[in-house]
């Protein structure tokens, strides 16, 4: 039973620090690791849920199962938030390099 | 479905299937719009005749289509609603060509006389509505259908005055579904036909009865022009000619018109509001639209304006009798005035547009002997601002008259004087504006002298003033005879039992 | 200098500011996790879950595992459209963006090329066993599709010059593979058996290996594509003229 | 085996897009031909399936043959099927209408090459965002929900990134990770719940669910996690910039498909699921949030600038309608609450499809949306403007769209409770609904200015037809309205249990 | 048809014959090639009202209910002398005009309106019900304007715009007070008001309805102006008959013999008494004969005003000052428009006035003064033995009022003849036809009330010896009184006349006018929801960028949550 408590806490422990991350910081990489975070202390959370006390210590397998979906779940929208980030840094700083180009040529030109 | 719904629907698709075929067409086919429109209008008027003689024999014109428990729309045939679509659509045609005529070689043809069959499509269904939901369908549809036209032009200025027009309309139009949701929760789905609720709700919910009301009266008093709601009629005049004449005497105004006595006479019931008290509200407020109107019109030069702020006075004629609708005679002034205003204020946009196309004249000032060069126009417009200021015989008078009539008959010795006052204000600024131009000598050239031929100008323009004007006068003379709007009138006002 | 002072002021400001607002965040983080702490703490767990109905059932589902029982049998829809998901993510990246080309000028050392080479079929023989284990013990497609993957990663860091030449529709096809049996096996059962994922009698373990069998591949192949970050160069494509 | 009544017609709508989806990614050509297969094939069956739930009833598919609590239960009522319906026309118009803008696109040599491939990965997202959307619609599992949820946001999340501006990958980047909280908040509730009652199915759930603090938690949970998606006012930054910097056809999508999604959840959960639990002033929360989101939404539309940025923010600004009608819901009879959310969100997606493929249009006609510049517009795509002005009419919830139909039960409902408050916030936010679409309808009415330098090209009918069929549809619903009732009213036999004697 | 039927249609139709012809050619006047037929015809205008007034059987009386609010049309005694009157009156005016208006450019319009008006003359004569007679009435009024304003000048558009005011306020007077009449009687008919009682303020607006056409004292300032702009057949028309109509206004509508009004008979006293005096003295100031005549008229019309003020006094009264006062009218009628026909004359003339002529002219002025043997004579003597039989309040009018007019009279006249000796007209046009219709006109003068059957009795009395000498004395005092106010008034002769005649009222109205026409447009104001939503616009952007912070989404997140934790538990 505490065990499960234990759990359980952690997760929503993992899951609010996540959250902080998610919006204090504004790095992308940092926050899709933030997400990643949340996501573990759900399944924390659920892993802990799957212990049942009033059998015979047998172990709930759905919410196994739901973890499983929820982890490939979790792998491919990071997977996706990855590559997404990195297109929009991508371009935000090809964006950022012209315009210091731009900036620079202005320069020359004036001089 | 029998014969008499046919008729209704009918009635409806004569002018909205030509509005949608002329969207279609091309820019360049305007023979075959004119021949359409004209078909269009000439069928609506003879299948509204028909029905006109259908009701008056006794037949039933319903169509009911259930929407949602207690809403359904309902399409009804009544005296009344025969007198607006009859107004309606014989005045279409006569704008319809002077529109064609007007608008020869403007661009976006194919447009306007789209949303020109749309607007008198929903214009007659509005005379059809037959309950406050139908009613608010029309009402609001008739914004959308009027707001294109009024900045036909697409001038800032037009774009201005279209705004303006669409957020005093809508704002109106929400007030008004307000009011109508709430009477329906208050006294439940209502019919026109049932001519006012039971009386027993105004014990219980008196003031919330009366409070609906005055929502009511300012959703359609919007379009109706009611001081202070007003604002935007005078700057819709920026449309063309024949859109003034579509907004003051077809459509716009005269459904706000059509709603008060709607309201007061088939949701309310003159019992009813008698009970309620708020007629003296009425009363006031179209007594002040009256007189503030009349000051302002005098105090413009443009014509139109003049012409616009002499619509807001006229107008609340038809308030200032149904706000005595205990009186029968008040309520075939009132009645009678919705048609007999229609034909005068139609008439004289159809003349300040003739003298705008013409010659250019917009202002007043510029009038000075153009009777000598438009002896017919102006003919016209005489007999229609005589009529305004309610000189004998022409339909002007006989609204007056019965207005005055049924005043004193409810004892409303103030009436009198509101009507010398403003007979007196009306001539005040339509007289000089006929002196100008019957008696004045012609200062220099015309503004913009754009049409030279045999006639004064293009005949589509100067036939329906005529026409209309010649209304006004024949229309009043037999004013007493079997067929004529005053004899409906007495029709529909003998229906109710007042 | 004294505008150098006050920007200097003014950045301070704008640090304690934000620290102050990261306290109140954290507080209210806290607090609000606290709450939802307490609350879960104290449900009464007097429910027994779902793990008996399952134990009912594990006879007639095929499998002795009850997790894979539960995954592809029970809730087997789940699954189908998780599938789907993972499918999706690639589809998602291969529409925003290209494969990066390999860098020419990268050598790998040979130690690592003889790692991989010792380390792939291991990788997939594991896998395979992952695959079969799932019926009766814990493992099943995503456990052996995430080692296939794995191994996937594996060659993709080496820079097998093999693995480029892979035709693009091939491995659409081998995304696809996973999905489309468990679809088409799904489909079969409807029309056999008149529910979707309803195993005919007695048939369910060997359906299940297969599907689990097609899915492993399928996974394996999308994380290992996921790895590779961006769709394949297709050179019969029209869509990448560059 | 398949019969008229069988339940196994529910699985199709979910099973067809995704097998289009995947055919869609595994061949190179004549995708579209699949994908409108697909979209037709969706509509003949949800068709069919309001079909079949008129004659027999209310519908339930348990896959794989389990009964709950262990199986996954797919589940056909009336507000399912009507949403199915929604998703089913829209999405047919809106495959038509993306055949018509990648043509017109790839036509234009310039970079064909990205259009091309824009359209080829177009197909399949879509496709398994429509199957994604109807298992939401359908399903009857908490946990099935939250799968189905995760995949339409990754699929809403690409094709939001699709067009490749990176002003469009940020919004989509930012629209990810929301959906992503949302998704794991959701989770977090659905938890909440297992660990209360041990079962995921929504029916069960629903006799099982007690007074517990747990489901209230988890209500909260799955509230806001849901909220999030459906970008409810404060939580909605994402969706503006989202939906106005894709492709047209894919703001399409999201605007009038996938916020509706979450916001079916939202509605089921606090109406059927936890209706027990459901406290007044929770729901009165959730009405003043919507209340602000009318205003809020409306206002920001009328500063726009651009017209898609424009019909964005009238996304916003509509959703908080549907949330109105929450605190009004105890007012009016048990029916009417989905009547009124459903003629809303049924008129908001046919309309505001109609605003977004219009506004697509017109940006690939002139090449930009600025408002301030659409003179001249009226006389090349008349059919567009057209249609442009429907819709708005209807976005304005004036007769007979449907949102006049939902709009008169609100009020009617507000008045008769005396909550004349939210009467105020519905005509203001029709009034102010109508300063935003007539700004920009006023600017089509101008004449421009001298003679237009070049004609542009006449645009394909695809391009404009959808919309206004679309547009006519969702002012006509009002007219359509007892038909909608009467498979409301049908489907609410589950509701009557859960309200015995309606929810006064 | 029934011969009843076809007898009520043929009297229907000729009825509205006499009332239509001028109708009918005022609209084929529209008509470009029958207007010189019309002009020429013009005359025939006249002919069928006079053949109904003096071939009509008594009391023919036609109802037409289609007609306007129900019409009815008829002919009574007092209708056929006064449309015999104004038949005849207008057939000179229209020889008259037709001669002077041979080059006039603007000749049509002006018979249009001469049409109108005496159609409108004739239609109200005949009419039998209160709208009918208040239609005609107006289109009398209204097309009067047109005559004077025709000129164009100055003046002229000065007189029109008075006269148009007083018109306007005398008709809506008179529509309040048609309302209040059928309000009590219930009825639209002309005999349906025997009987009624009248409210103090239905008198008041029927005096004042009626009273601006008569020139009654308050409303008299449209009379000077508007005689003198006037085209002068169109003025003797104007004052030979159309003034009448507010006369038979009052008979119709405050039939004498049928009420008795004592309230209404001391205000039409008091006002006709005021105004008899008043039209001397302010003739006597004019300076031209338009305006001369005009002021004669305020206070000839003034005297009617009292003869039928004692006529309402009670019904017997009533019955005894109708004749009266019909007499006085014909009488005054047919002597003014003699009058303006003659100044006609001296106008087109010009210097080559006889002596003759100049003789003649005095038959008709002195019959307005009351020379003994001339219609004033009658008349006097008529409406002295009315006041004389009516008993003790009005018995001293004879011996003193009237004579006092008289004599007032007689000096206006002198003075009217000495301006119109200055008077040099520009050629001869038309003066044979001027010269007829004079003639004519001084004929009728002096002949119709000897061979009126109606007033031989009268006239018999009047030439009696005593009333001779009563007769006289007045108009030879006159006539020396106005020796010695010329010697006084103007020792060098008259002025010539350049000065502006213009009433402090007209400038009043002008100004207001002016005032209210002048003010600019308004310029229409910018949208202040626009102006204040662009002044929001900033503020607005701000608030939905810091919306999108992470921060502030965390914030309303985690808000959120809580609240609805809260709400829900």
């Amino acid at each position: 039973m505490i065990t499960t408590t234990l759990y359980s806490l952690t997760g929503l422990i993992l899951f609010g620090m996540g959250f902080h991350t998610l919006i204090i910081h504004s790095h992308p990489l940092r926050k899709i690791l933030a997400v990643n975070v949340m996501g573990t202390g759900v399944f924390l959370i659920l892993v802990a849920t799957a212990y049942v006390p009033l059998g015979q210590g047998d172990i709930d397998p759905v919410p196994h199962a739901m973890v499983l979906t929820g982890i490939v779940v979790s792998v491919s929208v990071t997977a996706l938030a990855l590559i997404l980030a990195c297109r929009v840094q991508e371009t935000s700083n090809l964006a950022l390099l012209k315009r210091r180009n731009q900036r620079k040529e202005t320069k020359e030109t004036r001089a | 479905m029998n014969s008499g719904q046919l008729l209704l629907i009918a009635i409806l698709l004569s002018s909205f299937i030509p509005g949608i075929i002329i969207f279609c067409l091309p820019e360049e086919k305007h023979r075959l719009r004119t021949i359409l429109n004209l078909c269009g209008s000439l069928v609506k008027i003879s299948l509204v005749l028909l029905m006109n003689a259908g009701i008056y024999y006794g037949h039933v014109f319903e169509i009911r289509i259930p929407l949602i428990p207690g809403v359904e729309l309902l399409l009804n045939g009544d005296p009344l609603s025969a007198l607006f679509a009859t107004l309606s659509s014989v005045l279409w045609l006569l704008t319809t060509i002077y529109a064609v005529g007007y608008l020869e070689g403007s661009p976006n043809r194919s447009h306007f006389f789209g949303y020109f069959s749309l607007c008198v499509t929903v214009t007659i269904g509005i005379a059809l509505a037959g309950n406050l939901v139908t009613f608010l369908l029309f009402y609001e549809m008739l914004t959308l259908a009027t707001y294109p036209l009024v900045i036909h032009r697409g001038t800032e200025k037009s774009l201005r005055a279209g705004r303006n027009y669409l957020i005093y309309a809508f704002s109106g139009g929400a007030v008004f579904l307000v009011a109508v949701v709430w009477l329906q929760a208050v006294v439940g789905p209502m019919d026109f036909s049932a001519a006012g609720f039971s009386p027993s709700y105004i014990e219980s919910h008196g003031s919330v009865l009366a409070l609906i009301f005055v929502l009511l009266i300012i959703g359609v008093g919007v379009k109706a022009a009611l001081v202070p709601l007003h604002g935007w009629l005078p700057q819709a005049m920026v449309a063309p000619a024949p859109v003034s004449a579509l907004l003051h005497a077809v459509a716009v105004v005269k459904a706000g018109a059509f709603g008060i006595i709607r309201i007061v006479l088939d949701v309310y019931g003159a019992h009813n509001l008698l009970l309620l008290g708020v007629l003296p509200l009425l009363a006031a407020v179209a007594t002040f639209t009256i007189l503030y109107g009349s000051v302002r019109a005098l105090q413009q030069d443009d014509l139109k304006r003049r012409l616009a702020f002499s619509t807001v006075s006229q107008v609340s004629y038809i308030a200032l009798g149904m706000s005595m609708v205990d009186q029968p005679l008040a309520v075939i002034g009132a009645l009678v005035h919705l048609v007999h205003q229609g034909l005068m204020k139609i008439t004289l946009f159809f003349c300040a547009g003739n003298l705008a196309e013409t010659l250019g004249i917009h202002r007043i000032s510029e009038m000075r002997g153009v009777a000598r060069r438009m002896p017919l126009t102006m003919a016209a417009f005489s007999i229609a601002a005589l009529g305004m200021i309610g000189i004998p015989p022409t339909v002007g008078f006989v609204s007056k008259w019965y207005l005055g009539l049924g005043g004193l008959a409810g004892g409303n010795w103030w009436l009198l004087v509101v009507l010398v006052v403003s007979s007196l204000l009306n001539a005040w600024y339509f007289l000089p504006i006929l002196i100008r131009a019957w008696f004045g000598k012609q200062q220099g050239p015309w503004p913009e002298e754009q049409y030279v031929g045999r006639f004064e100008t293009r005949l589509m323009l100067l036939g329906p003033p005529v026409i209309t004007a010649l209304i006004v006068l024949v229309a009043g003379l037999v004013a007493n005879a079997q067929i004529s709007p005053l004899a409906w009138v007495r029709f529909i006002v003998r229906g109710y039992s007042l | 200098m004294k505008t150098g002072t006050e920007i200097m002021g003014k950045i301070r400001n704008r640090h304690k500011r934000r620290d102050a607002f990261q306290l109140l965040f954290l507080i209210l983080v806290f607090f609000l996790m606290a709450l939802l702490g307490t609350i879960f703490s104290t449900i009464p767990v007097n429910n027994p879950g779902l793990a008996s109905a399952v134990a009912s059932l594990q006879t007639e589902s095929g499998v002795e595992s009850p997790v894979t029982a539960v995954l592809l049998n029970f809730r087997g829809y789940d699954t189908l459209l998780e599938v789907m998901v993972l499918l999706l993510a690639v589809i998602g990246v291969w529409s925003l963006i290209k494969a990066p080309a390999p860098d020419p000028e990268t050598e790998i050392s040979p130690v690592q090329m003889g790692v991989v080479r010792l380390l792939a079929p291991v990788m997939c023989l594991v896998a395979a066993y992952l695959v079969w284990q799932g019926s009766h013990l814990a493992g099943g497609a995503f456990q052996g599709g995430a080692i296939l993957g794995a191994a996937g990663v594996l060659l993709l860091v080496s820079e097998l010059p093999w693995l480029r030449t892979v035709p693009a529709s091939v491995l659409r096809f081998g995304l696809v593979l996973g999905p489309l049996c468990f679809i088409g096996t799904a489909l079969g059962c409807l029309f056999l058996g008149g529910e979707l994922l309803a195993y005919p009698e007695g048939t369910a373990g060997w359906l299940i290996l297969f599907i689990e069998t097609a899915c492993a591949l399928s996974i394996g192949l999308t994380l290992a594509l996921l790895f590779a970050g961006g769709r394949p160069h297709e050179n019969v494509s029209r869509g990448d003229i560059p | 085996m398949f019969q008229a009544d069988t339940p196994a017609w529910i699985i199709a709508p979910v099973v067809l897009p995704l097998i289009a989806g995947l055919f869609c990614f595994l061949f190179k050509r004549r995708i579209f031909i699949i994908a409108l297969a697909a979209a037709l094939a969706n509509f003949f069956v949800a068709c069919f399936l309001i079909y079949q739930f008129l004659v027999f009833g209310s519908m339930r598919c348990y896959i794989g043959g389990w009964q709950p609590p262990l199986g996954i239960t797919l589940r056909a009522d009336g507000p399912a099927l009507l949403m199915l319906l929604m998703t089913a026309v829209t999405g047919l118009a809106v495959t038509l209408y993306a055949r018509g803008y990648f043509s017109c696109r790839i036509a234009d040599s310039e970079r064909a090459g990205r259009h091309q491939r824009q359209q080829r990965y177009f197909w399949p997202l879509w496709m398994l965002l429509l199957a994604g959307l109807n298992g939401l619609f359908l399903s009857g599992d908490i946990f099935n929900l939250y799968v189905t949820l995760e995949l339409v946001a990754i699929s809403a999340a690409s094709l939001a990134a699709l067009s490749g501006k990176p002003a469009s990958q940020r919004a989509s980047f930012r629209y990810l990770l929301i959906s992503l909280l949302g998704s794991l908040t959701y989770l977090l509730g659905v938890v909440f719940l297992y660990r209360t009652c041990g079962v995921l199915d929504l029916d069960l759930l629903r006799n099982l669910s007690g007074n517990g603090a747990g489901v209230r938690a988890a209500l909260a949970l799955l509230t806001v996690g849901l909220l999030l998606k459906t970008a409810l006012v404060p939580l909605h930054f994402w969706l503006p910039p989202a939906h106005a910097n894709a492709l047209a056809p894919v703001s399409v999508i999201l605007s009038a498909l996938v916020v509706k999604g979450s916001f079916y959840l939202l509605f089921r959960f606090w109406f059927e699921l936890f209706s027990p639990i459901v406290t007044q002033a929770g729901l009165n929360f959730m009405g003043a949030l919507g209340a602000v989101a009318i205003i809020w939404g409306a206002v920001q539309a009328i500063r726009q600038q651009r017209l898609k940025l424009m019909v964005a923010y009238s996304t916003v600004s509509q959703l908080g309608y549907l949330f109105v009608a929450f605190p009004l819901s105890r007012a009016v009879e048990g029916a009417q609450v989905w009547s009124i959310v459903i003629f809303i969100a049924l008129t908001h997606a046919c309309a505001k499809s109609a605003m977004f493929m219009v506004a697509g249009s017109i940006y690939l006609h002139l090449g930009h949306d600025r408002i301030r510049d659409l003179a001249g517009v009226r006389a090349s795509l008349p059919v567009t403007v057209f249609a442009y002005g429907i819709a708005g009419v209807s976005l304005m919830g004036l007769p007979p769209s449907g949102a006049f139909i939902a709009k008169w039960m609100l009020l009617s409902s507000s008045l008769v409770s005396g909550q004349w408050w939210w009467a105020l916030v519905i005509v203001a936010g029709s009034l102010l609904a109508m300063v935003y679409v007539f700004r920009v309808m006023s600017r089509f009415f101008v004449i421009p200015e001298g003679e237009p330098l070049k004609k542009p090209a006449a645009l394909s009918p695809l391009l404009e037809w959808p919309a206004l069929i679309l547009a006519l549809i969702s002012l006509s619903l009002g007219l359509l309205a007892p038909w909608i009732l009467h498979i409301l009213s049908q489907g609410t036999v589950g509701l009557v249990r859960v309200f015995p004697g309606g929810l006064s | 048809m029934t011969l009843a039927g076809l007898q009520t249609t043929l009297y229907a139709l000729i009825l509205s014959l006499a009332a239509g012809t001028p109708l009918l050619m005022a609209a084929a006047l529209c008509c470009t090639p029958l207007k010189a037929m019309v002009i020429r015809l013009l005359p025939w205008a006249t002919v069928p009202a006079l053949l109904v007034a003096l071939t009509a059987p008594a009391n023919v009386h036609v109802e037409v209910d289609w007609f306007f609010m129900g019409g009815r049309m008829g002919i009574d005694a007092t209708g056929r002398i006064f449309l015999a009157l104004a038949g005849f009156v207008w057939l000179l005016a229209s020889f008259s005009s037709r001669s002077l208006f041979k080059n006039d450019q603007n000749r049509v319009r002006f018979f249009m309106f001469f049409l109108t008006a005496m159609a409108g003359n004739f239609g109200l004569i005949l009419a039998q019900d209160m709208l009918g007679y208040y239609l005609f009435f107006a289109m009398m009024s209204f097309a009067a304007y047109g005559l004077v304003i025709h000129k164009e000048n100055e003046d002229a558009i000065r007189a029109g715009r008075l006269y148009l005011l007083l018109v306007m306020i005398g008709e809506v007077a008179l529509f309040t007070a048609l309302i209040v009449l059928v309000h009590s009687t219930g009825g639209l008919a002309l005999k349906d008001i025997a009987g009624v009682s009248y409210h103090p303020l239905t008198l008041v607006l029927l005096f004042v309805g009626f009273g601006v056409k008569v020139g009654a004292l308050p409303l008299h300032g449209w009379m000077m102006p508007a005689y003198q702009s006037t085209p002068i057949p169109a003025a003797a028309a104007l004052a030979g008959s159309m003034v009448n109509a507010g006369i038979l206004g009052w008979l119709r509508f405050l039939p004498p013999g049928q009420i008795s009004c004592p309230r209404g008979a001391i205000l039409f006293v008091v006002m006709g008494g005021l105004a008899a005096a008043y039209g001397v003295i302010v003739g006597l100031t004019q300076k031209q004969a338009g305006a001369v005549l005009g002021g004669s008229s305020i206070s000839q019309m003034g005297l009617i005003t009292v003869i039928f003020g004692m006529g309402l006094f009670d019904q017997e009264a009533g019955l005894r000052a109708a004749p009266v006062l019909i007499l006085y009218v014909v009488h005054h009628s047919l002597a003014k428009s003699s009058l303006f026909f003659g100044y006609d004359l001296f106008i087109r003339q010009g210097k080559t006035v006889s002596r003759l002529q100049l003789a003649a002219i005095l038959l008709p002025a002195m019959a307005l003064a009351g020379l003994p043997f001339s219609s004033g004579a009658i008349a006097k003597t008529a409406f002295k033995e009315l006041a004389l039989s009516l008993g003790e309040p009005w018995s001293g009018l004879s011996t003193f009022f009237l004579p006092a007019t008289a004599m007032a009279t007689t000096i206006l006249m002198l003075h009217f003849v000495a301006v119109i000796r200055r008077c040099g007209g520009s050629g001869k046009t038309g003066s044979t036809a001027s010269r007829t219709v004079f003639v004519l006109s001084c004929i009728a003068v002096a002949g119709t009330l000897w061979i009126w059957p109606a007033a031989r009795n009268v006239a018999t009395h009047s030439v009696a010896g005593v009333k001779l000498l009563q007769g006289l004395w007045p108009v030879a005092g006159g006539c020396l009184l106005f020796l010695v106010w010329r010697r006084i008034a103007w020792p060098t002769g008259l002025p010539v006349e350049d000065e502006k005649s213009k009433t402090s009222f007209d400038t009043l109205v002008c100004r207001v006018t002016g005032f209210l026409q002048e003010k600019e447009e308004q310029k229409p104001q910018e949208d202040r929801l626009v102006l204040y939503l662009h002044r929001l616009v900033p503020n607005l952007r701000r608030a939905e960028k810091i919306m999108g912070r992470w921060k502030v989404v965390g914030l309303s997140y985690i808000t959120l949550c809580l609240c609805l934790l809260f709400l829900l538990l």
